[in-house]
Protein backbone atom coordinates (compact mmCIF):
# COMPACT_ATOMS: atom_id res chain seq x y z
CA UNK A 1 0.00 0.00 0.00
CA UNK A 2 1.32 3.40 -1.58
CA UNK A 3 0.16 6.77 -0.72
CA UNK A 4 2.09 9.70 -1.96
CA UNK A 5 0.57 13.49 -1.29
CA UNK A 6 3.33 15.28 -3.13
CA UNK A 7 4.17 18.40 -5.06
CA UNK A 8 6.09 16.71 -7.43
CA UNK A 9 4.71 15.07 -10.92
CA UNK A 10 4.85 11.40 -10.90
CA UNK A 11 5.37 8.84 -13.33
CA UNK A 12 2.35 6.22 -14.15
CA UNK A 13 4.14 3.77 -16.02
CA UNK A 14 6.81 3.10 -13.23
CA UNK A 15 3.67 3.13 -10.56
CA UNK A 16 2.23 0.45 -12.78
CA UNK A 17 5.17 -1.75 -12.90
CA UNK A 18 5.93 -1.23 -9.61
CA UNK A 19 2.17 -2.92 -8.95
CA UNK A 20 3.34 -5.96 -10.57
CA UNK A 21 6.92 -6.61 -9.92
CA UNK A 22 8.10 -9.41 -8.55
CA UNK A 23 4.32 -10.47 -7.92
CA UNK A 24 3.76 -13.57 -10.22
CA UNK A 25 0.25 -14.04 -9.24
CA UNK A 26 -0.84 -10.39 -10.09
CA UNK A 27 -2.64 -10.96 -13.71
CA UNK A 28 -4.16 -7.43 -13.49
CA UNK A 29 -3.34 -4.06 -13.14
CA UNK A 30 -6.06 -1.35 -13.42
CA UNK A 31 -5.03 2.27 -12.78
CA UNK A 32 -6.78 5.86 -13.70
CA UNK A 33 -5.18 9.50 -14.39
CA UNK A 34 -6.44 12.30 -14.06
CA UNK A 35 -5.39 15.63 -15.48
CA UNK A 36 -6.31 19.37 -15.49
CA UNK A 37 -8.52 20.17 -17.75
CA UNK A 38 -8.62 23.62 -19.83
CA UNK A 39 -11.87 24.10 -19.04
CA UNK A 40 -12.84 27.55 -18.56
CA UNK A 41 -11.35 29.87 -21.00
CA UNK A 42 -10.00 32.76 -18.06
CA UNK A 43 -8.46 30.22 -16.22
CA UNK A 44 -4.60 29.52 -16.85
CA UNK A 45 -3.63 27.56 -13.74
CA UNK A 46 -4.88 26.62 -10.77
CA UNK A 47 -3.35 25.93 -6.91
CA UNK A 48 -4.45 23.29 -5.01
CA UNK A 49 -4.33 23.09 -1.43
CA UNK A 50 -5.32 20.57 0.85
CA UNK A 51 -5.07 19.51 4.94
CA UNK A 52 -1.70 18.15 5.19
CA UNK A 53 -2.04 15.06 7.70
CA UNK A 54 -5.86 14.45 7.31
CA UNK A 55 -5.41 13.93 3.50
CA UNK A 56 -3.16 11.26 4.35
CA UNK A 57 -4.91 9.69 6.39
CA UNK A 58 -8.31 9.20 5.21
CA UNK A 59 -7.08 8.30 1.87
CA UNK A 60 -4.91 5.47 3.61
CA UNK A 61 -8.46 4.66 5.42
CA UNK A 62 -10.33 4.23 1.99
CA UNK A 63 -7.25 2.42 0.69
CA UNK A 64 -7.92 -0.03 3.72
CA UNK A 65 -12.29 -0.08 2.75
CA UNK A 66 -10.99 -1.12 -0.67
CA UNK A 67 -9.42 -4.03 0.63
CA UNK A 68 -11.87 -4.99 2.73
CA UNK A 69 -14.14 -5.44 -0.11
CA UNK A 70 -12.26 -6.60 -3.08
CA UNK A 71 -9.26 -9.49 -3.07
CA UNK A 72 -6.54 -7.01 -3.68
CA UNK A 73 -2.49 -7.91 -4.09
CA UNK A 74 -1.65 -3.94 -4.31
CA UNK A 75 -2.59 -0.13 -3.81
CA UNK A 76 -0.99 2.98 -5.01
CA UNK A 77 -2.79 6.60 -4.57
CA UNK A 78 -0.74 9.83 -5.72
CA UNK A 79 -2.34 13.03 -5.20
CA UNK A 80 -0.39 16.66 -5.88
CA UNK A 81 -1.16 19.87 -4.54
CA UNK A 82 0.44 22.89 -5.37
CA UNK A 83 -0.09 25.05 -8.62
CA UNK A 84 -1.02 22.58 -12.33
CA UNK A 85 -1.40 24.06 -15.16
CA UNK A 86 -3.57 22.59 -17.83
CA UNK A 87 -2.66 19.46 -19.00
CA UNK A 88 -0.76 18.63 -15.93
CA UNK A 89 -1.19 15.29 -14.31
CA UNK A 90 -2.96 15.82 -10.92
CA UNK A 91 -3.85 12.33 -9.29
CA UNK A 92 -2.87 8.50 -9.39
CA UNK A 93 -4.90 5.51 -8.64
CA UNK A 94 -3.35 2.20 -10.15
CA UNK A 95 -4.68 -1.04 -8.38
CA UNK A 96 -2.92 -4.75 -8.42
CA UNK A 97 -5.09 -7.90 -8.21
CA UNK A 98 -5.42 -11.42 -9.78
CA UNK A 99 -8.80 -10.64 -10.90
CA UNK A 100 -9.46 -7.28 -13.11
CA UNK A 101 -13.32 -7.24 -12.21
CA UNK A 102 -11.78 -6.40 -8.43
CA UNK A 103 -9.07 -4.32 -9.95
CA UNK A 104 -11.24 -2.04 -11.72
CA UNK A 105 -14.25 -1.43 -8.83
CA UNK A 106 -11.59 -0.96 -6.32
CA UNK A 107 -9.78 1.40 -9.18
CA UNK A 108 -12.93 3.46 -9.59
CA UNK A 109 -14.11 3.41 -6.24
CA UNK A 110 -10.72 4.87 -4.86
CA UNK A 111 -10.92 7.99 -7.57
CA UNK A 112 -14.63 8.26 -6.98
CA UNK A 113 -13.57 9.10 -3.09
CA UNK A 114 -10.52 11.01 -4.58
CA UNK A 115 -12.62 13.39 -6.06
CA UNK A 116 -15.52 14.05 -4.24
CA UNK A 117 -14.65 13.14 -0.69
CA UNK A 118 -10.75 13.96 -0.32
CA UNK A 119 -10.03 17.01 1.53
CA UNK A 120 -8.84 19.00 -1.51
CA UNK A 121 -9.48 23.05 -2.64
CA UNK A 122 -8.65 24.12 -6.32
CA UNK A 123 -8.58 28.44 -6.57
CA UNK A 124 -8.39 29.04 -10.27
CA UNK A 125 -5.98 31.67 -11.30
CA UNK A 126 -8.27 33.80 -13.47
CA UNK A 127 -7.66 37.02 -15.00
CA UNK A 128 -9.56 38.82 -12.36
CA UNK A 129 -7.53 37.20 -9.79
CA UNK A 130 -7.98 34.33 -7.70
CA UNK A 131 -11.41 31.75 -7.60
CA UNK A 132 -11.97 29.19 -5.28
CA UNK A 133 -13.91 26.84 -7.71
CA UNK A 134 -16.99 25.42 -5.83
CA UNK A 135 -18.07 21.72 -5.50
CA UNK A 136 -20.02 20.49 -8.51
CA UNK A 137 -22.79 18.95 -6.82
CA UNK A 138 -24.00 22.63 -5.54
CA UNK A 139 -27.12 20.99 -4.21
CA UNK A 140 -25.43 18.79 -1.93
CA UNK A 141 -23.37 21.59 -0.64
CA UNK A 142 -26.25 23.86 -0.24
CA UNK A 143 -28.18 20.83 1.65
CA UNK A 144 -26.42 21.86 5.00
CA UNK A 145 -25.85 18.30 5.66
CA UNK A 146 -21.93 18.02 7.29
CA UNK A 147 -19.89 15.76 6.57
CA UNK A 148 -20.37 13.04 8.33
CA UNK A 149 -18.12 9.64 7.14
CA UNK A 150 -16.87 6.74 8.64
CA UNK A 151 -14.89 4.89 6.47
CA UNK B 1 -7.76 24.11 20.90
CA UNK B 2 -6.35 24.01 17.31
CA UNK B 3 -8.56 25.42 15.02
CA UNK B 4 -7.75 24.94 11.01
CA UNK B 5 -9.42 27.42 7.96
CA UNK B 6 -8.69 26.09 4.78
CA UNK B 7 -9.81 27.97 1.12
CA UNK B 8 -12.00 30.63 1.18
CA UNK B 9 -12.69 30.40 5.03
CA UNK B 10 -9.20 30.85 5.78
CA UNK B 11 -8.96 34.01 3.44
CA UNK B 12 -12.05 35.75 5.22
CA UNK B 13 -10.78 35.10 8.37
CA UNK B 14 -7.29 36.11 7.33
CA UNK B 15 -5.04 33.22 9.37
CA UNK B 16 -4.93 29.50 8.12
CA UNK B 17 -4.19 28.13 12.07
CA UNK B 18 -4.96 30.01 15.91
CA UNK B 19 -4.88 28.12 18.61
CA UNK B 20 -7.78 29.06 20.58
CA UNK B 21 -9.57 28.65 24.57
CA UNK B 22 -13.20 27.96 24.12
CA UNK B 23 -15.41 28.57 26.84
CA UNK B 24 -16.39 25.57 29.11
CA UNK B 25 -19.81 25.79 27.52
CA UNK B 26 -18.72 24.90 23.86
CA UNK B 27 -19.01 21.29 23.74
CA UNK B 28 -19.52 20.69 20.16
CA UNK B 29 -18.51 21.68 16.56
CA UNK B 30 -21.84 23.61 16.16
CA UNK B 31 -21.50 25.51 19.54
CA UNK B 32 -17.82 25.97 18.70
CA UNK B 33 -19.10 27.43 15.37
CA UNK B 34 -21.38 29.56 17.03
CA UNK B 35 -18.29 30.76 19.32
CA UNK B 36 -16.39 31.63 16.72
CA UNK B 37 -18.85 33.77 14.89
CA UNK B 38 -18.01 36.05 17.91
CA UNK B 39 -14.56 36.69 17.66
CA UNK B 40 -14.07 39.09 14.95
CA UNK B 41 -16.36 40.22 11.46
CA UNK B 42 -13.79 38.32 9.27
CA UNK B 43 -15.02 34.91 11.37
CA UNK B 44 -18.06 36.02 11.44
CA UNK B 45 -17.73 36.47 7.80
CA UNK B 46 -16.50 32.99 7.00
CA UNK B 47 -19.33 30.84 9.09
CA UNK B 48 -22.26 33.38 7.62
CA UNK B 49 -23.38 30.55 5.49
CA UNK B 50 -22.49 27.26 8.12
CA UNK B 51 -24.72 25.16 4.81
CA UNK B 52 -21.58 25.76 2.76
CA UNK B 53 -19.41 24.54 6.35
CA UNK B 54 -17.77 21.46 6.60
CA UNK B 55 -15.72 19.93 9.54
CA UNK B 56 -12.86 17.55 10.85
CA UNK B 57 -12.14 16.56 14.19
CA UNK B 58 -8.86 15.28 14.70
CA UNK B 59 -8.50 14.52 10.73
CA UNK B 60 -11.77 12.75 10.46
CA UNK B 61 -14.96 14.25 9.26
CA UNK B 62 -17.22 15.06 11.50
CA UNK B 63 -20.67 16.92 12.13
CA UNK B 64 -22.05 20.04 13.75
CA UNK B 65 -23.06 17.62 17.26
CA UNK B 66 -19.88 16.02 17.45
CA UNK B 67 -18.18 16.43 21.16
CA UNK B 68 -15.30 18.44 21.43
CA UNK B 69 -12.56 18.07 24.27
CA UNK B 70 -9.59 19.86 24.64
CA UNK B 71 -6.62 19.27 22.89
CA UNK B 72 -9.16 18.30 20.15
CA UNK B 73 -7.70 19.81 16.29
CA UNK B 74 -10.51 20.82 14.63
CA UNK B 75 -10.13 21.86 10.62
CA UNK B 76 -13.20 24.05 9.07
CA UNK B 77 -13.27 24.57 5.15
CA UNK B 78 -15.44 24.24 2.02
CA UNK B 79 -17.11 21.39 0.22
CA UNK B 80 -13.79 19.64 -1.06
CA UNK B 81 -13.20 19.56 -4.54
CA UNK B 82 -10.35 17.32 -5.71
CA UNK B 83 -9.14 14.89 -7.96
CA UNK C 1 -7.75 5.47 -31.78
CA UNK C 2 -4.79 2.77 -31.82
CA UNK C 3 -4.41 -0.80 -32.37
CA UNK C 4 -1.30 -2.90 -32.44
CA UNK C 5 -0.62 -6.26 -32.53
CA UNK C 6 2.25 -6.89 -31.43
CA UNK C 7 5.10 -9.19 -30.63
CA UNK C 8 7.40 -6.30 -28.64
CA UNK C 9 6.87 -5.55 -25.49
CA UNK C 10 5.09 -1.74 -24.82
CA UNK C 11 5.36 0.80 -22.75
CA UNK C 12 2.09 1.59 -20.57
CA UNK C 13 3.59 5.04 -19.34
CA UNK C 14 4.45 6.29 -22.64
CA UNK C 15 0.34 4.94 -24.04
CA UNK C 16 -0.86 6.96 -21.14
CA UNK C 17 0.86 9.64 -21.81
CA UNK C 18 0.31 10.11 -25.71
CA UNK C 19 -3.80 9.44 -24.88
CA UNK C 20 -3.52 13.02 -22.91
CA UNK C 21 -0.85 14.88 -24.39
CA UNK C 22 -1.78 18.07 -26.59
CA UNK C 23 -5.47 17.64 -25.46
CA UNK C 24 -6.54 19.92 -22.64
CA UNK C 25 -10.18 18.86 -22.61
CA UNK C 26 -9.02 14.85 -21.58
CA UNK C 27 -9.40 15.05 -17.97
CA UNK C 28 -9.23 10.88 -17.20
CA UNK C 29 -7.41 8.22 -18.81
CA UNK C 30 -7.79 4.50 -17.58
CA UNK C 31 -6.07 1.81 -18.15
CA UNK C 32 -5.62 -1.76 -17.94
CA UNK C 33 -2.02 -4.10 -18.35
CA UNK C 34 -2.68 -7.83 -18.25
CA UNK C 35 0.50 -9.58 -16.99
CA UNK C 36 1.48 -13.52 -17.76
CA UNK C 37 -0.11 -15.38 -14.12
CA UNK C 38 2.64 -17.43 -12.90
CA UNK C 39 -0.84 -20.33 -12.16
CA UNK C 40 0.74 -23.38 -12.56
CA UNK C 41 3.47 -24.76 -11.33
CA UNK C 42 4.39 -26.61 -14.48
CA UNK C 43 4.12 -24.07 -16.57
CA UNK C 44 7.28 -22.21 -17.83
CA UNK C 45 5.93 -20.16 -20.43
CA UNK C 46 3.40 -19.77 -22.78
CA UNK C 47 3.03 -19.24 -26.76
CA UNK C 48 -0.04 -16.91 -27.86
CA UNK C 49 -1.24 -17.60 -31.09
CA UNK C 50 -3.53 -15.18 -33.13
CA UNK C 51 -5.42 -14.82 -36.30
CA UNK C 52 -3.38 -12.17 -37.88
CA UNK C 53 -6.34 -9.80 -39.97
CA UNK C 54 -9.18 -10.70 -37.61
CA UNK C 55 -7.39 -9.83 -34.51
CA UNK C 56 -6.86 -6.37 -35.63
CA UNK C 57 -9.89 -5.98 -37.36
CA UNK C 58 -12.45 -7.17 -34.90
CA UNK C 59 -10.30 -5.15 -31.71
CA UNK C 60 -11.42 -2.23 -34.57
CA UNK C 61 -14.88 -3.29 -34.81
CA UNK C 62 -15.16 -3.00 -30.81
CA UNK C 63 -13.30 0.09 -30.63
CA UNK C 64 -16.03 1.51 -32.76
CA UNK C 65 -18.86 0.24 -30.64
CA UNK C 66 -17.08 1.53 -27.57
CA UNK C 67 -17.07 5.17 -29.21
CA UNK C 68 -20.47 4.41 -29.85
CA UNK C 69 -21.36 3.77 -26.41
CA UNK C 70 -19.79 6.04 -24.52
CA UNK C 71 -18.17 9.76 -25.59
CA UNK C 72 -14.25 9.13 -25.54
CA UNK C 73 -11.39 11.35 -26.62
CA UNK C 74 -8.80 8.13 -27.40
CA UNK C 75 -8.66 4.48 -27.31
CA UNK C 76 -5.14 2.14 -27.51
CA UNK C 77 -4.98 -1.36 -27.72
CA UNK C 78 -1.84 -3.55 -27.81
CA UNK C 79 -2.21 -6.89 -27.24
CA UNK C 80 1.25 -9.20 -27.78
CA UNK C 81 1.41 -12.26 -29.12
CA UNK C 82 4.07 -15.10 -29.14
CA UNK C 83 6.00 -16.48 -26.50
CA UNK C 84 5.84 -15.22 -22.95
CA UNK C 85 6.77 -16.05 -19.50
CA UNK C 86 5.21 -15.00 -16.21
CA UNK C 87 5.28 -11.74 -15.23
CA UNK C 88 5.72 -10.08 -19.14
CA UNK C 89 3.03 -7.61 -20.00
CA UNK C 90 0.32 -9.11 -22.61
CA UNK C 91 -2.25 -7.15 -23.25
CA UNK C 92 -2.95 -2.67 -22.52
CA UNK C 93 -6.25 -0.85 -22.66
CA UNK C 94 -6.39 2.91 -22.55
CA UNK C 95 -9.28 5.18 -22.55
CA UNK C 96 -9.07 9.00 -22.26
CA UNK C 97 -12.32 10.81 -21.95
CA UNK C 98 -13.53 13.70 -20.16
CA UNK C 99 -15.44 11.61 -17.92
CA UNK C 100 -14.22 9.29 -15.91
CA UNK C 101 -17.39 6.66 -15.79
CA UNK C 102 -17.36 6.46 -19.30
CA UNK C 103 -13.54 5.75 -19.18
CA UNK C 104 -13.47 3.37 -17.11
CA UNK C 105 -16.66 1.63 -19.17
CA UNK C 106 -15.02 1.64 -22.24
CA UNK C 107 -11.72 0.23 -20.75
CA UNK C 108 -13.71 -2.95 -18.78
CA UNK C 109 -16.11 -3.51 -21.87
CA UNK C 110 -12.54 -3.50 -24.15
CA UNK C 111 -10.55 -5.85 -21.45
CA UNK C 112 -13.63 -8.06 -21.07
CA UNK C 113 -13.99 -8.50 -25.05
CA UNK C 114 -10.31 -8.99 -25.60
CA UNK C 115 -10.28 -11.70 -22.54
CA UNK C 116 -13.33 -13.61 -24.07
CA UNK C 117 -13.90 -13.31 -28.01
CA UNK C 118 -10.38 -11.85 -29.43
CA UNK C 119 -8.91 -14.98 -31.38
CA UNK C 120 -6.03 -15.51 -29.45
CA UNK C 121 -5.13 -19.02 -28.69
CA UNK C 122 -2.64 -20.00 -25.56
CA UNK C 123 0.27 -22.66 -25.54
CA UNK C 124 1.23 -23.32 -22.24
CA UNK C 125 4.78 -24.87 -22.21
CA UNK C 126 4.71 -27.77 -19.63
CA UNK C 127 7.45 -30.58 -18.55
CA UNK C 128 5.56 -32.94 -20.38
CA UNK C 129 5.25 -30.65 -23.77
CA UNK C 130 2.77 -28.38 -25.03
CA UNK C 131 -0.68 -28.10 -23.67
CA UNK C 132 -2.82 -25.85 -25.34
CA UNK C 133 -5.44 -23.88 -22.56
CA UNK C 134 -8.86 -24.95 -22.82
CA UNK C 135 -11.84 -21.89 -22.30
CA UNK C 136 -12.61 -21.38 -18.98
CA UNK C 137 -15.93 -21.39 -19.12
CA UNK C 138 -15.93 -24.96 -20.60
CA UNK C 139 -19.46 -25.19 -19.65
CA UNK C 140 -20.11 -22.39 -22.58
CA UNK C 141 -17.60 -24.00 -24.96
CA UNK C 142 -19.39 -27.38 -24.67
CA UNK C 143 -22.94 -26.14 -24.91
CA UNK C 144 -22.05 -26.27 -28.50
CA UNK C 145 -23.13 -22.27 -29.47
CA UNK C 146 -20.95 -21.86 -32.49
CA UNK C 147 -19.63 -18.18 -32.27
CA UNK C 148 -22.23 -15.46 -33.81
CA UNK C 149 -21.59 -12.20 -32.96
CA UNK C 150 -22.36 -8.94 -34.76
CA UNK C 151 -20.03 -6.23 -33.16
CA UNK D 1 -11.80 -21.64 -50.81
CA UNK D 2 -9.40 -20.18 -48.25
CA UNK D 3 -9.46 -22.04 -45.12
CA UNK D 4 -7.32 -21.59 -42.20
CA UNK D 5 -6.66 -23.27 -38.84
CA UNK D 6 -5.76 -22.41 -35.38
CA UNK D 7 -4.25 -24.05 -32.56
CA UNK D 8 -4.99 -27.85 -31.95
CA UNK D 9 -6.88 -27.95 -35.11
CA UNK D 10 -4.29 -26.73 -37.12
CA UNK D 11 -1.71 -29.23 -35.06
CA UNK D 12 -4.44 -32.26 -35.86
CA UNK D 13 -5.17 -31.25 -39.48
CA UNK D 14 -1.34 -31.06 -40.08
CA UNK D 15 -1.44 -27.71 -41.53
CA UNK D 16 -1.97 -24.28 -40.96
CA UNK D 17 -3.71 -23.52 -44.17
CA UNK D 18 -5.28 -25.16 -47.42
CA UNK D 19 -6.94 -23.39 -50.46
CA UNK D 20 -9.97 -25.89 -51.34
CA UNK D 21 -12.54 -26.06 -53.95
CA UNK D 22 -15.59 -27.83 -51.84
CA UNK D 23 -18.70 -29.46 -54.16
CA UNK D 24 -21.33 -27.08 -55.19
CA UNK D 25 -23.17 -28.75 -52.81
CA UNK D 26 -21.88 -27.13 -49.96
CA UNK D 27 -23.25 -24.19 -49.13
CA UNK D 28 -22.63 -23.39 -45.53
CA UNK D 29 -20.11 -23.12 -42.72
CA UNK D 30 -21.87 -26.74 -41.33
CA UNK D 31 -21.87 -28.51 -44.87
CA UNK D 32 -18.21 -27.48 -44.97
CA UNK D 33 -17.17 -28.88 -41.50
CA UNK D 34 -19.13 -32.14 -43.14
CA UNK D 35 -17.66 -31.84 -46.07
CA UNK D 36 -13.77 -31.35 -44.29
CA UNK D 37 -14.74 -34.55 -42.11
CA UNK D 38 -14.19 -36.63 -45.27
CA UNK D 39 -10.65 -35.24 -46.42
CA UNK D 40 -8.32 -37.01 -44.21
CA UNK D 41 -8.04 -38.87 -40.59
CA UNK D 42 -6.38 -35.41 -39.44
CA UNK D 43 -9.72 -33.43 -40.39
CA UNK D 44 -11.76 -36.22 -39.37
CA UNK D 45 -10.07 -35.36 -35.58
CA UNK D 46 -10.38 -32.04 -35.49
CA UNK D 47 -13.95 -32.04 -36.33
CA UNK D 48 -14.92 -34.65 -34.12
CA UNK D 49 -16.16 -32.54 -31.57
CA UNK D 50 -17.79 -29.47 -33.22
CA UNK D 51 -19.11 -28.59 -29.75
CA UNK D 52 -15.45 -27.46 -29.36
CA UNK D 53 -14.70 -25.51 -32.51
CA UNK D 54 -15.95 -22.18 -33.59
CA UNK D 55 -15.56 -20.20 -36.61
CA UNK D 56 -15.27 -17.29 -38.63
CA UNK D 57 -15.95 -16.43 -42.60
CA UNK D 58 -14.02 -13.28 -43.84
CA UNK D 59 -12.44 -12.60 -40.38
CA UNK D 60 -15.80 -12.60 -38.69
CA UNK D 61 -17.70 -15.01 -36.23
CA UNK D 62 -19.96 -17.33 -38.03
CA UNK D 63 -22.60 -19.74 -36.76
CA UNK D 64 -22.53 -23.02 -38.42
CA UNK D 65 -25.69 -21.96 -40.64
CA UNK D 66 -23.75 -19.11 -42.42
CA UNK D 67 -23.76 -19.02 -46.24
CA UNK D 68 -20.82 -19.40 -47.61
CA UNK D 69 -19.35 -18.29 -51.37
CA UNK D 70 -16.33 -19.19 -53.88
CA UNK D 71 -13.53 -16.82 -52.56
CA UNK D 72 -14.24 -16.91 -49.17
CA UNK D 73 -11.87 -16.82 -46.31
CA UNK D 74 -13.29 -19.72 -43.62
CA UNK D 75 -11.14 -20.04 -40.52
CA UNK D 76 -11.62 -23.01 -37.31
CA UNK D 77 -10.67 -22.85 -33.86
CA UNK D 78 -11.08 -23.61 -30.49
CA UNK D 79 -12.80 -21.14 -28.46
CA UNK D 80 -10.31 -18.84 -27.60
CA UNK D 81 -8.27 -18.01 -24.86
CA UNK D 82 -6.86 -14.44 -24.61
CA UNK D 83 -5.48 -11.48 -22.90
Amino acid sequence: MTVHVQREDFDPGAEIAALGAGRPDVGAVASFVGLVRAEKDDVSAMTLEHYPGMTERRIAAMEEEARRRWPLDGVTVIHRYGRLVPGDRIVFVGVASRHRAAAFAACEFLIDWLKTRAPFWKLEETTAGGRWVEAKDIDDARAGRWEIEKP
Amino acid sequence: MKILYFAWLRSRIGVGEEELSPPPAVGTVGQLVDWLKTLSPGHAAAFAETALVRAAVNQDYAGLDHPLHPGDEVAFFPPVTGG
